[in-house]
């Protein structure tokens, strides 16, 4: 029982550190520095299930050790490759203030904490920060993805985005079969490779990576 | 096993293609992975296999309502592409015909998928699979395309797992098994708990309703359509649309189920309804005509979902619709597809005359466009009566009126565009163009076939269909 | 005999015609004269007291059973298609010819051949389904004859006003069959009166057929389109097509139980379009436009009649009786304007023809070229300005005793009539007025330009349809009492309680009376002629209070004519006048321009639509193709559905 | 149906007196301006020999031109032949015959117009454009009081219409159709028919380019219209239907001459209107007969 209060105890840390990433990822000015937080986030997803399991378990271990893979490396080591090919200045180029994003990511992370008041969660979850901290994700991934107009910064909004679906995903480790998990890992690598692949094809038609560019496409 | 060829069979297909080394041989493995798989999806429509309660993938009753008509669909535009593909051999094809028939097997899936992490699979991978066939063209309008099809789409994708996830949570309130089959989830019913439930409908009916295309999500879909080459406008707008919309149809099960129909529906209609009317109002004005085809899709998912939300005889009337509509709409894109290519423009400015350049093919443009705003005697014109008269039939007069005021302005837009580009003098570079892509029977005949299809479908609906129809609305509304 | 192989003929040299069309014109032409026949026969066995008669078949359209029925209502119409398509098959054998147009005419043949066969459907469907497909072809295949001449930006313009007009009314019939078959269960048509739960769906029908019939302020589409279609087009439109609307509206006044008010607004409606249509006609400069208006006033008529017949049944069909005069002289008064209207059409075609212009004011003197086209066109313009001895008049003669025995029956119906049966009078004065005009501007007189001087009478294809339509109007108009059964037996179906043949109007002394005012009036003519020869005839200059060299530019023109009646209609007409004075001691040039717009269309529809227009623009600015812009309108998606659901779920 | 001497009486009765009316008018214009003036019978030596005269064609005329004053002669013939002549009845009577009446009236006018136009003169076109364009108040003032009529007796036959006297109304409706006379017979102060300003005429204008035979019909036919309207008038006032036959006789006689004398007295002692104020007199006319008609609903109503 108390063990099951310390596992949870060091999750919320966990989640909490999470948030806080997602507030840094608000307030980078620099692309490095968005990847890099994006990057953290990544691993810090890939330890939670490991403390959520009561007796170690290969498969959610193999999982765990992949999201850390992918989301903590592989992605950003992809990103990072783009960004240096494109040779894009590293200025986020915000088209909604860093200041202004850092208030509708605390707002959204206020209004994620009130959300989940309405939301009953099953006793093993009580008092743990799953809920406000994947919510909390998901808006601040959703201001990224509005709010930053280089195409690498708004994949990066996305990957904060998943990131709060995972932290979702985390709650059913038990009861869900594997399926869903691997669902998640199928669609963020894929997803990640083909935005690469776009990313790249965007970098080579426009020889830019602002997105602000491509709005020929209109009424 | 029939059910897992349907999906296997294109997949292998799919694996030749990247393996395939003749450039000019291998877009015929579209048409013949194509008819294998009509073969097997009629086959199964007319005698359908018994389900497993339990099973994860099966051929059940929606499944059957809705694949065979992609599988129609799929391959006409197959044989359709052989020709076009050969007008566009400058670019290389191995890509294109090994994601088309990709996408065919994840829609099989998607159809067939009974669970709802699988469902969620399948239709991501069928948005994945889409993206190499948006930029076949190359171009940096195809990239753009592209990049807002992917950036919208998997937002909306992302939301739906997010959706998911709720709702499986909710199912693991009142001891649930963690069993997300759709059947496992109805029969829950009331156990499901309440917030979560509603919730995982909100995020669901978004996401879903992104692949859709329902307003306001629908942003992606013009300039996809726009820049996609037209078979690739036809399957996505009558194929992957229709996967979505069956996963709408299950989840609304699922959630009326859980004694929250009443609100389901409610909120389908409000969707369906702002659905029509920005389509209706954005097809006022728009000059281009393949954007065209893309808000009228836009404004026919809103009929779906108005169907959906009018209980059985709507659902019937949809099913109805997703047929018609697939049929009649992958008749205008392969026909505007033929005007595109031969006028060497887009919009109404740049495009006059197409009945003197491509007078078959501008015929068949008219014809369909008179179809897909509910003309009898083709299909969409008795769907659309049945989703009307289920309105009434629910009570629902109000909903009715602003549906027919859509359609009416929709009308007076198609009718603008489409007669603006068929008319008049055409100006002398297209006739030069018009040479290069000459009109013939590869080109013209699936377009008619399909409207061809579509008039047979309303004069004399064929009464397997009917019971088909039938069938998934019993399965639909099995639930307590 | 029963009417069914007959029909089975008509529908199979229609389908066939359809078929051949493009490729073999005479055999085209005979086959659907055959047709025509066909259907006129057909129609007449059944109007001679056959039987109705019914036809049920297991083959399926759309899921419903096909069920024909033919009763004296539809024969009445169906006889008028097969006069009227009969006539303009013919008259467009020469009219619109391969040779002058080699591409639109084989079109026009398929077209034609499509708009009489879905007419013919519409008339015998008993099944709403079909009735509503039936409907839908048959006013898509009128869009398609009326630009027939696609070449035209003003053709096209007109067809897509048509086409848009015409969709609005198919949305209200949506509307209506699909209420209809929900409230009812099934698509089957038929007497329904005992419904009342029905009633609020004859609104719907009111403005859907209404439309179509042209009624005010609904007519919006009808001038351009009957102008600027081909006259033979605009024969089969004016003659036939905008009596479909009035079939409708029998019909389903007859089967659905329509409320009193419904009555009074039909009667209403009719009396305004009546004088608003023709007021609107007499100021025309346009012969085919003064034309097409003048089929609004018709149709304002007819709607009267009905109207006034609607608010009898309401009263209790049995009890007043009048009514069914009112209806019959509606049902008649179908008829009469189907005959001399084609006439006209026909007449003004010929001249468009030679001339090549639809401008009064550049006409004139034509009866010297083609004086079997002036004759014609004059009678046809006694006949529609209700003149006796000419059917127009007892139609309207009919419908004015209806209204007067309304009257002097002191009822609660005599408020509504006597003001009607003033706007009658009113409306046949304008008619007698703009009908003068349009003759006169055209044949009479000296000719105003080189077209008009070089003017050549029509060949023997369009002259025999004018002569046919002519002798109808001439046999109706001197033995009215002849084809009173026929339209008796239709009201009958209207209204069982009016069954009965004989007549509540003494139309044999009428007859009789037109008769003999014929023959005097010939016998007069023949008098004055021989005296006139016998005391020897000298042609001269007109006189002209001896003006020495009168000019064909001094003559009265039509606008001038119309100057004082129009005066009074400006309120509504708002003609649109450029005046350049002559200035100065020697004047250059004096210029005074005058046009007519279309009220309702360019004072209130444009408007609206500029709004609509407006709202649309701003929608589409939102696609402007930035993407944070498109995640944003997602996630607000996300939260108006979020809070919707949050709010509409409240246990 | 009544015997074939007395249709004969009857055809000859209207042929031979209408002409005397127009003399009449001419007498006392010519007594009030105390002038000899034409004798009472001058029409009758003019029709004579405008019959035997020859005719002036214009070059543009077609057959119409002669044909129009014969068939407007035979409507308004006809139109005489269905008024009832107090006890004696009409010619000829059935249910509605008053419609036919008046449109026979308008027929009458469509041929004159017609013919009018045929020479393609600016005069006659202004003649014609005016005759249509007045004709629409005065054909509704007309319809009117035949309206008022009906509801007054309860039926549409002249016959029985115009037996009893039309009651409360009468006054106002006499005067309602009085002015309409005048206007129908395009006399002062609608019309003046002996100016010598062609632009200032309705129907004088119109027949500018008449001559012979049909002038004949024309003014015959014109005569034969003033004596209808006439009856019209006093039958509509003066229960004459109930009256004895001779009284009846007498009192039409009588009548007829008041009314004649009365135009007469009209015209010598008003100017003829501005055209652009004759509307404002027809629409009061028909003002009149509205009210007769109020009166008459009122009357029937109690």
């Amino acid at each position: 029982m108390e063990r099951r209060c310390r596992v949870s105890g060091t999750l919320n840390l966990l989640i909490g550190l999470a948030m806080g990433l997602n507030l840094l990822a608000l307030a980078s000015s620099r692309l490095p520095t968005l990847i890099g937080a994006v990057a953290v986030q990544g691993v810090v997803l890939g330890v939670m299930p490991l403390l959520m399991e009561h007796q170690f378990d290969w498969i959610v271990a193999l999982v765990a050790l992949g999201t850390m893979a992918v989301k903590g490396f592989v992605i950003p080591g992809l990103l990072r490759r783009a960004m240096r090919t494109a040779s894009v200045d590293r200025e986020v180029e915000p088209s909604i203030g860093f200041v202004a994003s850092l208030l509708l990511g605390s707002g959204g992370t206020i209004a994620a904490v009130a959300l989940s008041r309405a939301l009953p969660l099953l006793p093993e979850h009580a008092g743990s920060l799953l809920v406000p901290g994947s919510i909390a994700s998901v808006l601040t991934g959703f201001v990224l993805l509005i709010g930053r107009s280089k195409a690498i910064s708004q994949v990066c909004g996305y990957l904060v985005l998943e990131n709060g679906i995972y932290l979702f995903g985390l709650l059913l480790i038990h009861a869900t079969p594997l399926l869903v998990e691997a669902g998640i890992l199928l669609d963020v690598t894929v997803g990640i490779f083909v935005t690469g692949i776009i990313v790249d094809r965007i970098q080579r038609a426009f020889d830019s990576l602002d997105t602000r560019k491509l709005n020929v496409l209109r009424e | 096993m029939k059910p897992l060829l349907l999906i296997l069979l294109p997949l292998a297909g799919a694996v030749l293609a990247a393996v395939w080394p003749g450039e000019r041989t291998r877009p015929w493995l579209m048409p013949v992975f194509g008819l294998m798989h009509t073969v097997l999806a009629f086959w199964l429509l007319f005698d359908p296999p018994v389900v497993a309660p339990g099973a994860w993938l099966a051929f059940d009753p929606l499944a059957r309502a809705v694949l065979p008509a992609v599988s129609l669909l799929f391959l006409v535009c197959a044989a359709y592409g052989v020709s076009y593909l050969r007008v566009r051999s400058e670019r290389p094809n191995r890509v294109f015909v090994a994601m088309m028939l990709a996408v065919l097997g994840l829609l099989s899936a998607g159809h067939q998928a009974r669970h709802l992490g699988l469902l969620w699979i399948a239709t991501e991978g069928v948005t994945l699979a889409a993206v190499p066939l948006l930029h076949f063209n190359g171009t940096a309008r195809a990239i753009e395309a592209t990049w807002k099809y992917l950036l919208v789409g998997g937002t909306g994708i992302a939301l739906s797992l997010l959706g998911s996830f709720c709702l499986s949570y909710a199912s693991l309130h009142s001891g649930g098994s963690g069993d997300l089959t759709f059947v496992a989830l109805a029969h829950q019913g009331a156990g499901l708990s309440r917030p979560w439930v509603l919730s995982a409908w909100v995020l669901l009916l978004v996401g879903y309703g992104t692949k859709m295309g329902l307003a306001p999500m629908h942003t992606w879909k013009p300039d996809a359509y726009g820049e996609a080459p037209g078979i690739v406008g036809a399957i996505l707008a009558g194929g992957v649309t229709t996967v979505a919309f069956t996963a709408v149809l299950r989840i609304r099960a699922v959630v009326s189920a859980a004694g929250e129909g009443a609100i389901a529906d409610r909120t389908l209609l409000a969707i369906g309804l702002f659905s029509m009317l920005v389509a209706a109002l954005f097809l006022l004005g728009t000059r281009d005509f393949k954007r065209m085809l893309a808000y009228s899709s836009v404004e026919h998912m809103g009929i779906l979902s108005v169907g959906a939300a009018l209980g059985g005889a709507g659902v019937w009337a949809a099913l109805f619709h997703v047929w018609s509509n697939s049929l009649t709409k992958g008749a205008l894109f392969l026909s505007a597809g033929n005007i595109n290519r031969a006028a060497g423009g887009r919009t109404m400015d740049q495009v006059r005359g197409m009945s003197i350049i491509a007078p078959q093919s501008a015929a068949i443009f008219v014809a369909g466009m008179f179809a897909v705003t509910a003309c009898p005697p083709f299909g969409p014109f008795f769907s659309e009566l049945r989703v009307v008269r289920a309105a009434f039939d629910a009570g629902r007069s109000g909903a009715a009126a602003m549906f027919l005021g859509c359609m009416l302005f929709a009308f007076f837009g198609l009718t603008r565009l489409v007669f603006a580009i068929v008319d008049g003098r055409p100006r002398p570079a297209s006739s030069i163009t018009s040479r290069r892509f000459p009109e013939n029977a590869s080109v013209v005949m699936p377009p008619l076939i399909l409207l061809a299809f579509s008039l047979w479908l309303g004069l004399a609906t064929p009464t397997v269909l009917l019971d088909a129809w039938t069938g998934a609305v019993a399965q639909l509304y099995l639930a307590p | 005999m029963t009417p069914g192989p007959l029909l089975l003929l008509a529908a199979t040299t229609l389908v066939a015609g359809i078929v051949i069309g493009p490729r073999a014109r005479s055999a085209w032409l005979a086959n659907t004269l055959a047709g025509a026949l066909a259907l006129v026969a057909a129609a007449i066995l059944i109007l001679l007291g056959g039987p109705v008669w019914e036809w049920r078949s297991v083959f399926l359209i759309g899921g419903e059973p096909l069920h024909f029925r033919l009763d004296s209502l539809s024969a009445l119409f169906l006889a008028l298609v097969g006069v009227v398509g009969g006539a303009s098959t013919a008259y467009a054998h020469e009219y619109w010819s391969d040779r002058d147009r080699p591409h639109s005419a084989p079109q026009g043949r398929r077209w034609s051949s499509a708009m009489l066969l879905s007419m013919v459907t519409l008339l015998l469907s008993a099944n709403g389904l079909h009735f509503f497909i039936a409907w839908e072809l048959f006013a898509l295949s009128a869009y398609f004859l009326i630009t027939l001449d696609r070449g035209r930006r003003e053709v096209r313009a007109a067809g897509w006003l048509y086409l848009a007009a015409s969709h609005a009314g198919t949305v209200c019939l949506f509307a209506f069959f699909a209420a209809l078959a929900s409230r009812t269960g099934s698509w089957e048509l038929g007497p329904m009166r005992e419904h009342a739960e029905l009633a609020p769906l004859f609104w719907l029908a009111l403005a859907g057929f209404g439309l179509k019939a042209g009624m005010f302020p609904l007519h919006i589409w009808l001038p351009s389109a009957h102008a600027n279609a081909p006259s033979h087009v605009s024969a089969l439109m004016s003659g036939v097509a905008i009596k479909m609307g009035i079939y409708g509206l029998v019909r389903f006044s007859g089967w659905l139980p329509v409320s009193a008010a419904a009555g009074w607004t039909v009667a209403g409606i009719g009396a305004v379009t009546a004088l608003l249509g023709i007021a609107f006609a007499f100021a025309q400069n346009d012969f085919k436009r003064l034309l097409a208006y003048c089929s609004v006033e018709n149709i304002g008529i007819i709607l009267v009649g009905l109207g006034f017949a609607l608010v009898a049944e309401s009263q209790g069909a049995s009890l007043s009786v009048w009514g069914r005069l009112a209806l019959a002289g509606a049902l008649l008064h179908v008829w009469n304007h189907g005959l001399f209207k084609s006439l006209l059409f026909f007449g003004a075609g010929s001249v468009l023809h030679t001339t090549g212009t639809r401008e009064m004011s550049r006409l004139g003197g034509l009866w010297r070229a083609m004086p079997w086209t002036a004759g014609l066109f004059a009678l046809g313009a006694l006949a529609i300005s209700g003149l006796p001895p000419l059917n127009g008049f007892v139609s309207e003669w009919l419908v004015y005793l209806g209204l007067l025995d309304a009257v002097t029956n002191h009822g609660s119906a005599a408020w509504a009539a006597m003001p009607a049966i003033i706007v009658l009078g009113t409306t046949g004065a304008l008619a007698l007025a703009s009908f003068v005009k349009a003759g006169s501007m055209i044949f009479l007189g000296s000719p105003r330009t080189k077209p008009a001087r070089l003017a050549h009478e029509c060949g023997p294809w369009m002259r025999a349809p004018m002569l046919a339509l002519a002798l109808g109007c001439v046999a109706i108009g001197l033995a009215p009492a002849i084809f009173w059964p026929t339209v008796a037996r239709a009201v009958g179906v209207w209204q069982p309680a009016w069954t009965g043949i004989d007549a509540p109007a003494p139309l044999f002394a009428l007859g009789w009376v037109q008769l003999s005012l014929a023959a005097l009036a010939c016998a007069a003519v023949a008098a004055l002629w021989w005296q006139a020869r016998a005391n020897g005839l000298r042609r001269a200059l007109t006189w002209d209070c001896g003006y020495a060299v009168p000019t064909a530019h001094m003559q009265y023109t039509a606008g001038s004519f119309a100057g004082i009646g129009a005066g009074w209609f400006a309120w509504i007409l708002q003609p649109e006048r450029r005046l350049h004075r002559p200035r100065g001691l020697f004047p250059t040039d004096a210029i005074r321009l005058e046009r007519i717009p279309e009220t309702v269309l360019e004072r209130v529809i444009g408007p609206v639509a500029s709004v609509i227009m407006r709202v649309s623009t701003a929608v589409r600015r939102l696609q402007h193709g930035h993407l944070h812009y498109y995640i944003a309108y997602l996630l607000m998606g996300l939260s108006a559905l979020g809070t919707f659901v949050a709010l509409g779920s409240k246990p | 149906m009544m015997s074939f001497l007395e249709i004969v009486l009857r055809v000859a009765g209207w042929l031979v007196l209408a002409p005397l009316l127009p003399g009449i008018i001419n007498k006392v214009k010519a007594w009030v301006a105390g002038r000899r003036g034409p004798p009472v019978l001058q029409l009758y030596y003019d029709l004579g020999r405008l019959w035997q005269k020859g005719v002036v064609l214009s070059t543009l005329a077609s057959p119409g031109f002669i044909a129009g004053p014969a068939v407007t002669w035979v409507a308004i013939f006809g139109a005489a032949m269905l008024l009832p002549l107090g006890p004696a009845g009409a010619a000829l009577s059935f249910r509605g015959d008053v419609l036919l009446l008046i449109y026979l009236l308008a027929l009458a006018r469509f041929c004159t117009t017609w013919a009018a136009l045929e020479t393609g003169s600016a005069f006659e076109g202004m003649g014609a454009a005016r005759e249509v364009s007045y004709a629409v108040l005065s054909e509704a003032a007309l319809i009117t009081a035949v309206l008022t009529l009906s509801v007054h007796t309860g039926s549409v036959t002249l016959a029985t219409m115009l037996e009893p006297a039309a009651g409360a109304g009468a006054a106002l409706l006499g005067a309602g159709l009085f002015c309409v006379l005048l206007a129908e017979n395009c006399r002062v102060p609608f019309d003046d028919p002996n100016t010598h300003l062609e632009l200032t005429m309705i129907h004088e204008a119109m027949i500018l380019d008449h001559s012979g035979p049909p002038l004949a019909a024309i003014l015959h036919g014109a005569a034969m219209k003033l004596l209808f309207f006439a009856l019209l008038l006093i039958e509509a006032v003066v229960p004459v239907g109930t009256l004895s036959p001779f009284a009846a006789a007498a009192t039409l006689a009588a009548s007829v001459l008041a009314v004649t004398v009365a135009v007469g007295l009209v015209e010598s002692l008003l100017a003829r209107l501005a055209f652009r104020r004759v509307p404002l007199l027809l629409t009061t006319a028909f003002l009149l007969c509205l009210f007769a008609l109020l009166v008459a609903w009122k009357g029937g109503a109690a």
